[in-house]
C-alpha cells in the first residue's frame, strides 16, 4: 500500500535526511515483474476450471445442504429440535455464531489494522482474508437469525415504523448485535468491493481482449468504469484508508459487542468485565488460525509460494502465538477475578468450568488454545508448513470450545442449584453446524474461481520496481 | 378512496347454523375427519353446546390460529362470525364467568369447591371459602380434576358388548335387573363400589338392601386414608374416628402419618398445622413437629425432629412411647419392643416435651398402621389430654352390612353371584394380587360396570360386559361429606358431555325406582337431613348457593379409654423381625398425584413432579442411600467433586435409573430404582397407581404397577422383600437434577428458639437473621442510604437509585403489586403448580420433553436437602461425595419474582417483556420472537420457552413438525381459560402474577365504583384480587396484593423481620419476597442441631475465617459437626 | 481497444439508481398504506345475514345501544343480541318480512344467526368494553357513527397505535358519562374552553391512568 | 483537429519515468490531464500537483450524521414516542445508546466515504475515451500513461506532443473523443 510511504516521503525533513533504508523483507519473491503478477493471478480465473475445483465444489454443496436441511426442519418444527432446554437456552447456536464471527475478524484485521500499521506483508493475503470475513459473517448470521423461536417475526429487530407503535429495546446487547453485525457485514462487503474495483477493471479488459464479452461486461459493470486514473487513485486511496480506519474500530467493537451479550448479563461466568479484550484477542487468534487453515492449502494448490512467502506464514504464526497467549492470560485472569471477587456464585462457576460436568470441554479448550500456540515459539515449527496447518486446526477447534465453555457451562449451573441441568446437542444442530463449513466452502470456492484471490494493484505497489525513486528501497 | 370493498356473498345460512358452526374451527383448519370426531365426542351432549359464545371461544385460540379456507373473503382477511345465542340464557352474560358451588368427592372426604364457568364450560376450580376448615383452599387433585372432565379418553357411550346403548335402553336394562332380582330378594346380585361419603348413596344403598336383602353390597378401596375403626371400637367401645385439630396443637408427634398429604382431610390438617406454624413476630408461638417415619413424606420434610424407622417397627416405637408416658404399661408392652433398637433418650425427651404441653399436644398415626398402634395412640392422646382438646372423635357412619372385597371374592368363587355390578373403582387393576380378580370377574355371568373410562376392569371380558358411561362430578348431581361430616353439594356445571350417568341414578334404578332424577334424589336426602321444619325449596337454594349444608357436620362424641380392652388387643402382638439388606420391608404408599391410579390419565398430574423425588410421569422404587451402597449402585460421582454428588446417575441430563426386580412373597414386579435420602435404611417405598394399561393415552405406560405385589395380608407393609438388578436401565423425567443448595443463601433458615447455650443465631434472639446471611450481609445496601430510609411504599414507586449508575423511572400506577411467600409454612404440596397450570393455560409437554428439561410450569417447588457435610474446599472433595441419609428438607416455591430492576427485560431486543405501571414484569407473547436471552439472564430460571407448538401438536409427534397433525382437540379447547392467551411455539412465557385476574379485578372494581358514583375510588380493596397459586394454597403461604397499601396482607407479610429477597445481592429487587424458614428443634433432644443444616453448610462453604468480622451477626459461628454422617 | 460499453452506458447507473429509488419508494408507500390496519380494516362492511340498519333502529325507532348490546357496561364483550332480543319487537312488527327469516328461524330452532364479525381485535388483545364505557369513552370513538350507518362499516384501524393514541391522551377523547351512548355528542375537549377544563377535571377526578404497557391489553 | 480529439496519450514503461514526466507536465501548467497507472504510484499525487482528497470531509459528515441518527433514534423511540420501563433502566441514556450510535457512525461513514469517492471520481463511467485506447489493457497491467486532454487551455497538439516526447513518452497517440 502506497499512502503510508507516500506520506513519509512527502515529509521534507525525511526527504532531506534520506535515512538509510533498513533491509526489508521480500514480499514478492524472485523479483517478479508486474505482468507476471497479473498473469499469475488472472490466470487462475481465466484458466480452465480444474477438476479438483469441481470435486470440492460438489462436496461443499453437499455439506452445505446439511445446513439448509437443518434450518428447514428447525423452522418447520420448532427450536425444540435442537438440544436446548432450561437452563441452557443458548448453546451451539450462539457458540457457532461467536465462532464464525471471530473467524471473520482476522480478515478485517489483516486488511484494516495491518493496513493502518503499515504492515505491507498483508497485501498477499488480505483479499482472501476479507473474503473469508464476509463468508464467515454469512455463516455466523445464519445462527442468530434462525435460533429465534419465530424467525418470521425477526424483522421486529429492526426499527421499522409499524401499526403496533412499538420499538426495539436499545438496552439489549442483542439489539446492539443486530446493528454491529449488520454494520460489520455491510462495511466488510464495501471494503472488499472497493479493493476489488481496480482488479475487476483488469479482468474486464483482459476478458474483452480475449473476446469473452459476457464476462467482460459482468466484470465491467462492477468495475464501474475504472480506468486507472491517478486522480481517481488519489480519492480511492483516501477512501480506502478511511475504510481501513473505520474498519479497525468496527472490528474491535463487533466482538466487544458480541462479548457484551455475555458481559452485560448477570450470569456467573458471563458477568465479567474482561470479556471485550478477551473476546477480541480470541477472535484474532481464531481468525488467524482460520486464515492459516485456508491459505496454506491454497498456496500449495495454486503455487503461490512467491506471493505468500514464508515471511507471511511466520508473521501469522507469531500473531497467533501472541493472541493465544493473551487468551491464556485471560483464562487465568478469570479465575483470579472470581477468587478475588469473593462471590461464591462466581467462584463456583469457574471451579465448575474446570472440574465440573463440562471439564472435558474446558481442558480441550486449554490444550488447544493455550498449549498449541506455544509451539510457534520455535522457528522450526513455523517453517514446517504442514505442522503449522495442523496446529491452526487445533486453534480453530479450541476456539470453538472456548465459546462452548463460556456459554454452556455457565448456563448449565447458575444461581439456583434446583435448576441446574446438562446440555447435549441434538443431531440436528450438529449437522447444521457441520453444514456451515460447506456454506463457507461453497462461497470460498466461488470466490477463488471468479475473483482475483490477491489484490494485484496492491501487490504491484509493494514490488521494488514500483518505487518512483528508483534504487533506494532496493535491498 | 379505499372504502369500496367487494362484499362477499352472504354466508349460506344452512351451512353455518347449528351446533356445527361454532365448533367448525377444526373444519376450517382442514382437520380431516373432524365431523366424525365431533359426532363421537358429542353424541348426545351437542345440544347444550350450541351457542357457546364464539368470541369467548375465539380467545382460546393462539395468535397462530389462522382461519383460512371457507370463510376467506377476498385477500383482506378471513371472515369470522359472531354467533349469539338463539334464545337468551338467564344469568349468563357472555364475557363474564359464573361461579357455582360444588364439591369433589374423594373417598370419605370431599373437597368443597367453587367452579368458574365460561358460558357453560367449567375451566377452573377453587376451594369454597364458605367451608371454614379449608378457607378457600383446594388440593392438587381438586385443581387437576377439571381436566378429567375433558379427558378425550373417557367412555363416550354406554355399551354392551361393544355396541352403543341409548339412555332409554340403559334405563330399561337396569329396570329389568331390578325386577329380576326383586323376585329373588336380591340373591345372585352383587354390587361392588368404592367408598363414598355421599349421604344420598348411603340412603339409596339402605333402600336397595331393604328391597333386595340377599344382594351382596361390598366396598373396596385399595388404600386407606383413615385410621381403622376397629382400634377405636376396641379401646373406646365405640365406632369413632379421630379428627385431630392441628391448629390447636403446640406439639405434634406423627407416627408414620403423612397427615399433610396422604391422610384424609389433609387440606384441613395442613391449614391447621400452618396456623400453628406461622410466625409473624418473634412473640408468636410456633408448633413443634416430631415425625417417625419409614419413607420421606411431605410431613416428614416439615419435621423438626425426624426419626427414620421401618413401618413394621412402629408398633415397637409406639409401645416404647407409651411405656415412657405411662410406665405401668411396661409389663404388657415390653414384649412389643423386643428386638427393636431405639434411642431411649430420643423417646424420653420427646415424651417430656409432649407431656409439658398437656392438652396442646397430639399424636397421630398413619392409617396403614395396624390397629394396635392406633389403640396405643388413642391411649396416648387420652393421657396427654389431647382427646377433646386437640383431637375430637366423630361417629362413623358406615354402610351397614357392607362386606369386604375378600368376602365378595369368596361369594363369586362359591358361584352365588350371577350379576355383578361394579360401580366405579378398578378392582381388576388394584385388587390384592392373591384374589386374582380378573379371573373372578370373568367367571360371573353378567357384569355391569359403571365408570368414566373403559379401564382395566371394563376390559376384563369386555365382550360380555355392559359398560355404563359415568358422568364426571362436574356433570353430576350429587352430595358428599367433608372429613368432618359437613354435607356439601355436587352440582353439575355442564350437561354430561358423553351422556354419562351418575352413580346414584344407577343405584336408584337398581333399587327399582323408575324415575331416577339425580337432582330429586339429592334434594330429598338434603331436605331430609335439614330436618322437618325447613322449607325444602329454601334449603336446597341455600345448600347450592353456599355449597355447604349448615350445621351438618358430625357432632364429636366423648370417649373413654378402656385400658383393659386395649390390653387384650395388645397382648397378642409380637414384634416383627427388623428389616435388613436381605429382608427388606416394602411400604406401599398412595401417590400424591395419581392417588391409587384413578387420576393416571390426567396430564397435569402426570407432569407435576412428585413433591419429594421430583420425578414426573413415573413412579420409582425408592431406596435409602444405605441400601444403595449395600447394593453397590450409588452413583460414582466425578474425580473432583466440585458440587455434591447426585443421588441419581444423570446421562445427558436425564436420570438413568437401574431397573430392579422387587420380589415379595413369591411375587415380583420390576421398576426403576431411585435413591431417596431420608428413608429408613432397609425400607423400600413403592408408590401405587402407576403402570396402568387401560387408563388412556396419557396414563398408559407411565410408571410400573405395584399392585401385583400386594396381597390381602400385606396391603400396606410387607416384610421379606428382595431386590435384584435386572441389568436394564430406564430414563426418568426428574425435574430437579441437583439436590443440594451448595451452601448458598437461597433458603435462609434459623432455629426458632435459642439453644441451651444462647448463641444469637436463633430467630427469637435475632428475628432479622435473614439479613445476616448471604452476600447482602456484608455488602453495601443496594437501596443506598436514601432508599434505606424510605418506607416500603415509597420504595415501590420511587425505586431508589441506590449505588446504581442510573436513576430509575418511577412507577406511577394506582397499585403496586407484590407477593410474599412464607417458606415456614409451605408444605410443598404442589397444589399451586397445577392451579397455575389450570388458570394460565399451561400446556403439558410429555415425559420425553420433561426429561430434556422443557417442562412449562410457571411455578415450581424447589426441594433441597441439607446434611451439614458439604465440603468447604474450593475444588471440592470428599465431603461432597456423601449422600445424606438423614437430611433436612427445605422447600421453596419458585416463580417469576417480578424484579423491579428485571434483568430479563434489559436483554430482550424487541421489548417483549417490560414493566407495567404497577410493577408487573409483563410478557407480551405476540411481540416475542424467542431469542431466549431473557431466560438465560433470569437468575431464578423461571422463564419457560415454547420449544414446540405444545398446544397444537400431539406430544408423541412433536418432532414430526408439519408432517404431524395440527390443532387442538375441541374437547381440550374447552378446558382453556378464555382470559389467557394460548401461546404458540417460539415464544417465552412465565408467571404474570395472573395479570388477567389483576386486570379483571381492577376493571370490575372501577366499573362498580363508576356506577356507584365514586369514580375516583380506583384502588382495589385488599383481598379482592387473588392470584391462582395464592387462592389454592392450603397453608396460606402465598400472599399477593397491593404493596402501596401498608395495611394490605401482603404489606404485613413483607413487614415480617424474616422477609428477604432470594439472590437479593443481585440488586434485581424482586417484588416477590420470601419469609425465612424456621425450624423448631427441641434442645433436649439427642439429635438437636444448634443451626439448621443449610446454615451449617452455608458457613462451611463461605469460609468462616473470612467472615470472622461478621461473627457477631451470627452466621460466622463455627457450626457443630452433625451427629451423624460426617466424612466416611 | 474498442468499446465494451457505449456512450449511453454512462447514463445507466444513474437511471438504475433512480428506478430503484422509485420502486423502493412505491413499495414502502404501498406496504404502509395497503398492509396496515388503516387499509385492511377500515372500510370493511360485509353483507350480514340480515340487512339490519342501525340508522333506522337508532334514529327512527330510538333504541339505545344497550337495548341490544346488553351488558356492555358490565362485561368485557358488547353482546351481539340474541334472536330473542330481535323477536321482542319483531314478533309484533314485520312478522312476515322475508328479510327476517334467519332471525325467526334462529329463534324457533335456537340456532345462532351467523353475524359477520366486523370489529375484531386479535386473539391476544383483550379489550374490555365495560372498562371504557364506564370511563367516558363513547362507542363512537372506536365504532364511528353507527347510528347513521345503514351497513355497519369498520371506521377505525383498531390497531395498537390507534389504542395507544387515546391511552396516551385520554382527556382529549372523553365524553361526559351521560353522553357515552349518544353517538352524536361531542368530546368534552371539543366543547371549547369550558369543555377542555371539564375534560381535565374529569381525568383528574376519575384518576384516569389508562395503561400504556403490555399488561393493559395482553394477558 | 483539436475539436475532434479527446487528447494525447503517451506511454511510459516504468514508474520513475512516469513520475518525472508528470512533474514536467505539471510544471508546464496543464490542468486537464491525467496519469493512468496500474497501481497507485507513490508520490505521483505530488508530482501531478494534486491537492489532498476531500473524501475525508464527506466521511466526517457521514459519521456525524450516523452518530446523531443513532442517538436521536434511540432517544425518540424510548424516551419520547413510547416510554416503557425496561429493567428499571432510564428511558434514555447515552450510555446504552452508545453502541448502536457507534455502529451507525461507522456505517454512515462507510457509505459516505464510498459514495463520496465515486462522486468525486465521476464513477461509474463505463464509457470513456481513455478506455477506447487499444493499449489501455496494459495500463491496468504494467504500463503507465499520461493523458493530456484537448480541452486544456494550454493544449496544443504539437506542443503538447513535444512536451510528452521530451518527458520520455513513447507511442504518443491521439485519442478519439
Amino acid at each position: 500500500m502506497g499512502h503510508a510511504d507516500h506520506k513519509a516521503a512527502a515529509h521534507p525533513i525525511l526527504q532531506e535526511v534520506r535515512p538509510a533504508a533498513l533491509p526489508r523483507a521480500v514480499l514478492v519473491e524472485n523479483d517478479r515483474s508486474f505482468s507476471w503478477i497479473t498473469e499469475r493471478i488472472c490466470g487462475i480465473i481465466e484458466g480452465k476450471t480444474p477438476v479438483w475445483w469441481w470435486v470440492c465444489f460438489i462436496l461443499a454443496c453437499f455439506v452445505a445442504s446439511f445446513t439448509v436441511a437443518g434450518i428447514t426442519y428447525l423452522v418447520a418444527t420448532g427450536v425444540g429440535v435442537w438440544g436446548h432446554a432450561n437452563p441452557v437456552n443458548w448453546a451451539w447456536d450462539i457458540v457457532n455464531f461467536v465462532f464464525w464471527i471471530g473467524i471473520g475478524h482476522a480478515g478485517t484485521l489483516i486488511s484494516a489494522i495491518l493496513c493502518l500499521l503499515r504492515q505491507k506483508w498483508r497485501t498477499s493475503i488480505n483479499r482472501a482474508a476479507e473474503a473469508m470475513t464476509i463468508f464467515a459473517v454469512v455463516c455466523a448470521a445464519i445462527f442468530p437469525v434462525f435460533h429465534v423461536g419465530r424467525v418470521w417475526f425477526a424483522w421486529y429487530l429492526f426499527p421499522i415504523p409499524n401499526s403496533n407503535a412499538i420499538w426495539q429495546n436499545f438496552r439489549s446487547p442483542l439489539e446492539w448485535d443486530v446493528f454491529a453485525v449488520s454494520t460489520y457485514g455491510t462495511v466488510s462487503v464495501l471494503f472488499w468491493y472497493v479493493g476489488l474495483i481496480p482488479d475487476l477493471a483488469v479482468l474486464r479488459d483482459r476478458f474483452f481482449a480475449a473476446g469473452n464479452k459476457v464476462r467482460a461486461t459482468l466484470y465491467g459493470l462492477f468495475a464501474m468504469g475504472w480506468r486507472g486514473s491517478n486522480r481517481h487513485w488519489s480519492n480511492y486511496e483516501m477512501a480506502y484508508l478511511i475504510l481501513a480506519g473505520i474498519s479497525t474500530p468496527l472490528v474491535l467493537s463487533v466482538h466487544t459487542i458480541v462479548s457484551f451479550d455475555f458481559a452485560v448479563s448477570l450470569l456467573p461466568g458471563w458477568h465479567t468485565t474482561i470479556f471485550p479484550p478477551y473476546f477480541v484477542a480470541g477472535a484474532i487468534f481464531s481468525g488467524f488460525g482460520m486464515v492459516l487453515t485456508l491459505m496454506l492449502p491454497l498456496r500449495a494448490v495454486y503455487g503461490l509460494q512467491d506471493l505468500i512467502t514464508q515471511y507471511h506464514i511466520d508473521c501469522m504464526c507469531k500473531i497467533t502465538l501472541a493472541t493465544g497467549t493473551i487468551v491464556g492470560y485471560a483464562y487465568g485472569m478469570e479465575f483470579f477475578i472470581a477468587w478475588y471477587g469473593a462471590n461464591p456464585y462466581e467462584g463456583f462457576a469457574f471451579v465448575n468450568r474446570a472440574f465440573g460436568h463440562y471439564a472435558w470441554a474446558y481442558w480441550i479448550m486449554i490444550s488447544c488454545n493455550v498449549i498449541t500456540p506455544q509451539f510457534f515459539w520455535f522457528k522450526a515449527v513455523r517453517e514446517n508448513t504442514a505442522l503449522v496447518w495442523i496446529l491452526s486446526i487445533f486453534v480453530n477447534v479450541g476456539m470453538w470450545f472456548e465459546r462452548f465453555v463460556i456459554i454452556v457451562t455457565s448456563l448449565a449451573r447458575d444461581f439456583l442449584p434446583s435448576s441446574w441441568g446438562y446440555y447435549s446437542p441434538s443431531i440436528v444442530e450438529v449437522f447444521t453446524f457441520f453444514g456451515t463449513f460447506g456454506v463457507f466452502s461453497v462461497l470460498f470456492l466461488l470466490f477463488i474461481r471468479f475473483l482475483p484471490v490477491m489484490p494485484m494493484a496492491e501487490l504491484k505497489a509493494v514490488t521494488p520496481q514500483a518505487d518512483v525513486h528508483g534504487g533506494h528501497a532496493k535491498h | 378512496m379505499k372504502r369500496k370493498i367487494d362484499h362477499p356473498a352472504p354466508p349460506v345460512a344452512e351451512a353455518l347454523t347449528g351446533p356445527k358452526y361454532w365448533r367448525s374451527l377444526g373444519e376450517l383448519a382442514g382437520t380431516p375427519g373432524f365431523r366424525a370426531q365431533l359426532e363421537r365426542e358429542f353424541p348426545e351432549g351437542a345440544a347444550e353446546l350450541e351457542g357457546v359464545d364464539r368470541r369467548g371461544f375465539m380467545k382460546l385460540m393462539a395468535a397462530s390460529f389462522a382461519l383460512g379456507g371457507a370463510g376467506l373473503a377476498g385477500c383482506r382477511r378471513p371472515e369470522k362470525f359472531i354467533l349469539p345465542y338463539g334464545k337468551s340464557v338467564e344469568g349468563v352474560i357472555p364475557g363474564l364467568p359464573s361461579y357455582y358451588a360444588t364439591a369433589m368427592p374423594l373417598r370419605q372426604g370431599a373437597i368443597p369447591l367453587l367452579a368458574e364457568t365460561h358460558q357453560g364450560r367449567p375451566t377452573k376450580l377453587e376451594g369454597n371459602p364458605t367451608y371454614a376448615p379449608h378457607g378457600g383452599a383446594a388440593s392438587l387433585l381438586a385443581q387437576a380434576s377439571v381436566l378429567d372432565l375433558y379427558d378425550p379418553d373417557r367412555a363416550r357411550a354406554h355399551t354392551r358388548g361393544g355396541k352403543a346403548l341409548s339412555a332409554t335402553e340403559v334405563a330399561t336394562l337396569l329396570g329389568e335387573i331390578a325386577a329380576k332380582y326383586a323376585a329373588t330378594d336380591g340373591a345372585g346380585l352383587a354390587l361392588l363400589a368404592d367408598e363414598s361419603s355421599s349421604p344420598t348413596r348411603s340412603r339409596l344403598v339402605k333402600e336397595l338392601r331393604a328391597k333386595l336383602p340377599r344382594a351382596l353390597w361390598s366396598e373396596y378401596e385399595p388404600v386407606t386414608d383413615q385410621p381403622p375403626v376397629a382400634a377405636a371400637q376396641a379401646v373406646f367401645g365405640q365406632a369413632v374416628r379421630p379428627l385431630p385439630d392441628f391448629a390447636k396443637a403446640r406439639r405434634i408427634l406423627s407416627i408414620d402419618a403423612d397427615f399433610l398429604q396422604a391422610e384424609a382431610g389433609s387440606l384441613a390438617s395442613a391449614r391447621g398445622f400452618a396456623q400453628g406454624r406461622r410466625v409473624d413476630r418473634k412473640e408468636d408461638p410456633m408448633n413443634r413437629l416430631y415425625v417417625v417415619e419409614s419413607g420421606m413424606s411431605l410431613t416428614g420434610s416439615m419435621a423438626d425432629h425426624r426419626l427414620r424407622l421401618a413401618s413394621s417397627q412402629m408398633t415397637a416405637f409406639t409401645a416404647s412411647l407409651v411405656i415412657a408416658v405411662y410406665p405401668e404399661s411396661a409389663s404388657v408392652l415390653e414384649p412389643l419392643t423386643q428386638g427393636v433398637k431405639l434411642d431411649p433418650k430420643w423417646i424420653q425427651a420427646c415424651v417430656e416435651d409432649l407431656q409439658a404441653h398437656r392438652g396442646a399436644a397430639v399424636v397421630v398415626a398413619g392409617s396403614h398402621l395396624p390397629a394396635e398402634v392406633h389403640a396405643m395412640v388413642h391411649g396416648l392422646n387420652s393421657i396427654l389430654g389431647a382427646a377433646g382438646a386437640t383431637v375430637s372423635y366423630l361417629p362413623v357412619e358406615s354402610t351397614p352390612g357392607a362386606t369386604s372385597l375378600s368376602a365378595l371374592a369368596a361369594a363369586i368363587k362359591g358361584g352365588v353371584v350371577k350379576t355383578l355390578v361394579i360401580l366405579g373403582g378398578n378392582p381388576a387393576y388394584n385388587a390384592p394380587a392373591d384374589l386374582d380378580w380378573a379371573a373372578l370377574q370373568r367367571s360371573v355371568g353378567e357384569v355391569i360396570r359403571w365408570s368414566t373410562h373403559l379401564d382395566e376392569t371394563s376390559g376384563v371380558n369386555a365382550a360380555a360386559t355392559t359398560h355404563l358411561a359415568a358422568a364426571h362430578y362436574l356433570e353430576s348431581w350429587g352430595d358428599a361429606r367433608t372429613v368432618d361430616g359437613t354435607v356439601v353439594p355436587v352440582q353439575p356445571m355442564i350437561q354430561p358431555l358423553f351422556g354419562g350417568l351418575t352413580q346414584i341414578e344407577v343405584l336408584a334404578r337398581l333399587a327399582g325406582q323408575t324415575e331416577a332424577d339425580p337432582y330429586q334424589l339429592v334434594a330429598s336426602t338434603v331436605t331430609g337431613l335439614a330436618g322437618a321444619g325447613a322449607d325444602p325449596a329454601r334449603v336446597m337454594e341455600r345448600f347450592l348457593h353456599d355449597g355447604v349444608l349448615a350445621a351438618s357436620a358430625y357432632r364429636p362424641v366423648t370417649v373413654r379409654f378402656n385400658a383393659s380392652r386395649a390390653q387384650s388387643l395388645l397382648t397378642a402382638v409380637r414384634p416383627a423381625a427388623a428389616p435388613a439388606k436381605d429382608n427388606l420391608e416394602v411400604r406401599f404408599v398412595v401417590d400424591p398425584k395419581v392417588d391409587d391410579g384413578r387420576f393416571a390419565n390426567n396430564g397435569w398430574l402426570q407432569e407435576c413432579p412428585d413433591p419429594i423425588t421430583k420425578i414426573a410421569w413415573d413412579n420409582a422404587i425408592l431406596i435409602s442411600p444405605r441400601l444403595a451402597r449395600d447394593l453397590k449402585i450409588d452413583p460414582k460421582g466425578s474425580l473432583i467433586q466440585v458440587a455434591r454428588k447426585e443421588t441419581a446417575e444423570f446421562r445427558m441430563g436425564k436420570e438413568s435409573a437401574r431397573v430392579f426386580e422387587l420380589s415379595l412373597g413369591g411375587r415380583t414386579i420390576s421398576g426403576p430404582v431411585h435413591i431417596q435420602p431420608g428413608l429408613a435404611n432397609y425400607t423400600v417405598i413403592v408408590p401405587l397407581g402407576y403402570g396402568r394399561t387401560a387408563a388412556g393415552h396419557v396414563g398408559n405406560g407411565a410408571g410400573f404397577n405395584a399392585y401385583p405385589l400386594r396381597t390381602t395380608g400385606a396391603m400396606h407393609v410387607g416384610l421379606g422383600a428382595k431386590l435384584r438388578d435386572s441389568g436394564k436401565r430406564l430414563l426418568l423425567a426428574n425435574t430437579q437434577e441437583h439436590w443440594s443448595m451448595e451452601g448458598r443463601d437461597i433458603i435462609r433458615e434459623a432455629n426458632f428458639e435459642p439453644a441451651a447455650k444462647p448463641d444469637g443465631n436463633s430467630y427469637r434472639e435475632n428475628p432479622g437473621y435473614v439479613r445476616k446471611v448471604g452476600m447482602e450481609s456484608h455488602t453495601p445496601s443496594n437501596l443506598g442510604a436514601v432508599g434505606e430510609k424510605m418506607t416500603p411504599q415509597e420504595r415501590a414507586t420511587k425505586i431508589p437509585r441506590g449505588n446504581s449508575l442510573y436513576e430509575t423511572p418511577q412507577f406511577d400506577g394506582h397499585h403496586q403489586w407484590g407477593m410474599s411467600i412464607d417458606l415456614n409454612t409451605c408444605i410443598g404440596c404442589n397444589a399451586c403448580v397445577v392451579a397455575c397450570q389450570a388458570e394460565n393455560n399451561i400446556p403439558i409437554v410429555g415425559k420425553d420433553q420433561v426429561m430434556r428439561g422443557r417442562e412449562m410450569h410457571w411455578i415450581r417447588l424447589d426441594r433441597y436437602y441439607s446434611s451439614g457435610t458439604i465440603d468447604a474446599e474450593a475444588f471440592g472433595g470428599e465431603g461432597n461425595r456423601e449422600l445424606p441419609e438423614d437430611p433436612q428438607v427445605s422447600l421453596q416455591p419458585m416463580t417469576c419474582v417480578h424484579c423491579e430492576l428485571a434483568p430479563c427485560e434489559v436483554v430482550c431486543p424487541v421489548n417483549a417483556t417490560v414493566h407495567d405501571e404497577e410493577g408487573i414484569n409483563t410478557m407480551a407473547y405476540n411481540r416475542c420472537i424467542g431469542t431466549r436471552y431473557c431466560a438465560n439472564n433470569c437468575p431464578y430460571k423461571v422463564r419457560r420457552f415454547n420449544f414446540f407448538d405444545w398446544n397444537q401438536r400431539r406430544l408423541d409427534s412433536l418432532y414430526l413438525g408439519p408432517a404431524g397433525d395440527y390443532g387442538m382437540p375441541a374437547l381440550l379447547q374447552m378446558a382453556k381459560n378464555p382470559e389467557v392467551t394460548v401461546r404458540m411455539r417460539g415464544v417465552m412465557e412465565k408467571c404474570t402474577y395472573c395479570v388477567q385476574r389483576v386486570q379483571n379485578g381492577k376493571i370490575r372494581h372501577k366499573v362498580k365504583m363508576a356506577q356507584a358514583g365514586r369514580p375516583g375510588d380506583v384502588v382495589v380493596p385488599d383481598g379482592t384480587i387473588k392470584v391462582a397459586c395464592e387462592q389454592t394454597c392450603p397453608v396460606g403461604a402465598i400472599v399477593f396484593g397491593n404493596i402501596l397499601d401498608k395495611d394490605s396482607s401482603v404489606s404485613r407479610a413483607k413487614a415480617r423481620e424474616q422477609d428477604y429477597a432470594v439472590l437479593g445481592y443481585l440488586n434485581v429487587r424482586p417484588r416477590t419476597t420470601y419469609s425465612g424458614k424456621l425450624r423448631n428443634p427441641n434442645p433436649r433432644m439427642p439429635d438437636f442441631q444448634p443451626l439448621p443444616f443449610s446454615r451449617v453448610e452455608y458457613s462451611r462453604k463461605n469460609e468462616p475465617a473470612a467472615h470472622d468480622d461478621h461473627g457477631a451477626h451470627g452466621h460466622g459461628a463455627e457450626p457443630a459437626t452433625p451427629s451423624h454422617g460426617g466424612k466416611s | 481497444m474498442s468499446k465494451l460499453f457505449s456512450k449511453s452506458a454512462n447514463q445507466l447507473p444513474l437511471q438504475i439508481l433512480i428506478y430503484l429509488s422509485v420502486v423502493a419508494g412505491i413499495a414502502t408507500a404501498g406496504v404502509s398504506y395497503y398492509m396496515t390496519p388503516k387499509y385492511t380494516r377500515v372500510g370493511y362492511a360485509p353483507v350480514q345475514p340480515v340487512p339490519f340498519s342501525h340508522a333506522k333502529h337508532v334514529q327512527e325507532v330510538g333504541l339505545d345501544c344497550r337495548y341490544c348490546h346488553s351488558h356492555v357496561d358490565k362485561s368485557a364483550h358488547s353482546n351481539v343480541p340474541t334472536s330473542q332480543t330481535c323477536m321482542n319487537c319483531h314478533s309484533i312488527l314485520k312478522t312476515n318480512s322475508p328479510l327476517l327469516t334467519p332471525v325467526r328461524e334462529s329463534y324457533a330452532q335456537g340456532t345462532p344467526v351467523p353475524w359477520v364479525w366486523i370489529h375484531q381485535t386479535p386473539d391476544y388483545a383483550y379489550f374490555n368494553h365495560a372498562a371504557h364505557v364506564n370511563k367516558g369513552i363513547s362507542c363512537v370513538e372506536c365504532h364511528g357513527k353507527v347510528n347513521e350507518m345503514e351497513i355497519v362499516t369498520h371506521m377505525q384501524p383498531l390497531s395498537m397505535a390507534f389504542c395507544l393514541e387515546c391511552h396516551r391522551d385520554p382527556a382529549s377523547r372523553i365524553r361526559d358519562p351521560k353522553d357515552v351512548y349518544n353517538l352524536d355528542s361531542a368530546r368534552l375537549a371539543d366543547q371549547g374552553e369550558a369543555g377542555r377544563k371539564a375534560a381535565e377535571a374529569f381525568a383528574h377526578d376519575w384518576k384516569l391512568l389508562p395503561p400504556q404497557s403490555c399488561s393493559g391489553c395482553h394477558r | 483537429m483539436s475539436a475532434q480529439t479527446y487528447g494525447l496519450i503517451a506511454t511510459f514503461k516504468t514508474a520513475p519515468s512516469l513520475y518525472h514526466a508528470a512533474e514536467a507536465v505539471r510544471d508546464a501548467g496543464y490542468r486537464h490531464w491525467d496519469c493512468i497507472t496500474p497501481f497507485p504510484v507513490h508520490g505521483l499525487d505530488k508530482a501531478m500537483g494534486l491537492r489532498r482528497s476531500v473524501v475525508p470531509r464527506i466521511s466526517l459528515i457521514g459519521g456525524i450524521t450516523g452518530f446523531c441518527t443513532g442517538m436521536s433514534l434511540i432517544w425518540w423511540t424510548g424516551a419520547v414516542d413510547y416510554k416503557l420501563i425496561v429493567g428499571g433502566k432510564p428511558l434514555f441514556s447515552p450510555m446504552f445508546a452508545f453502541p448502536v450510535a457507534y455502529e451507525l457512525t461507522i456505517l454512515f461513514t462507510a457509505f459516505a466515504t464510498i459514495i463520496g469517492m465515486f462522486v468525486l471520481n465521476g464513477l461509474p463511467m463505463h464509457y470513456h475515451p481513455v478506455l477506447k485506447y487499444d493499449q489501455i489493457r496494459r495500463g491496468m497491467d504494467d504500463t503507465f500513461f499520461i493523458v493530456i486532454e484537448a480541452r486544456d487551455p494550454r493544449f496544443n497538439a504539437a506542443n503538447t506532443r513535444a512536451l510528452l516526447e521530451q518527458a520520455g513518452g513513447e507511442t504518443i497517440t491521439e485519442l478519439d473523443p
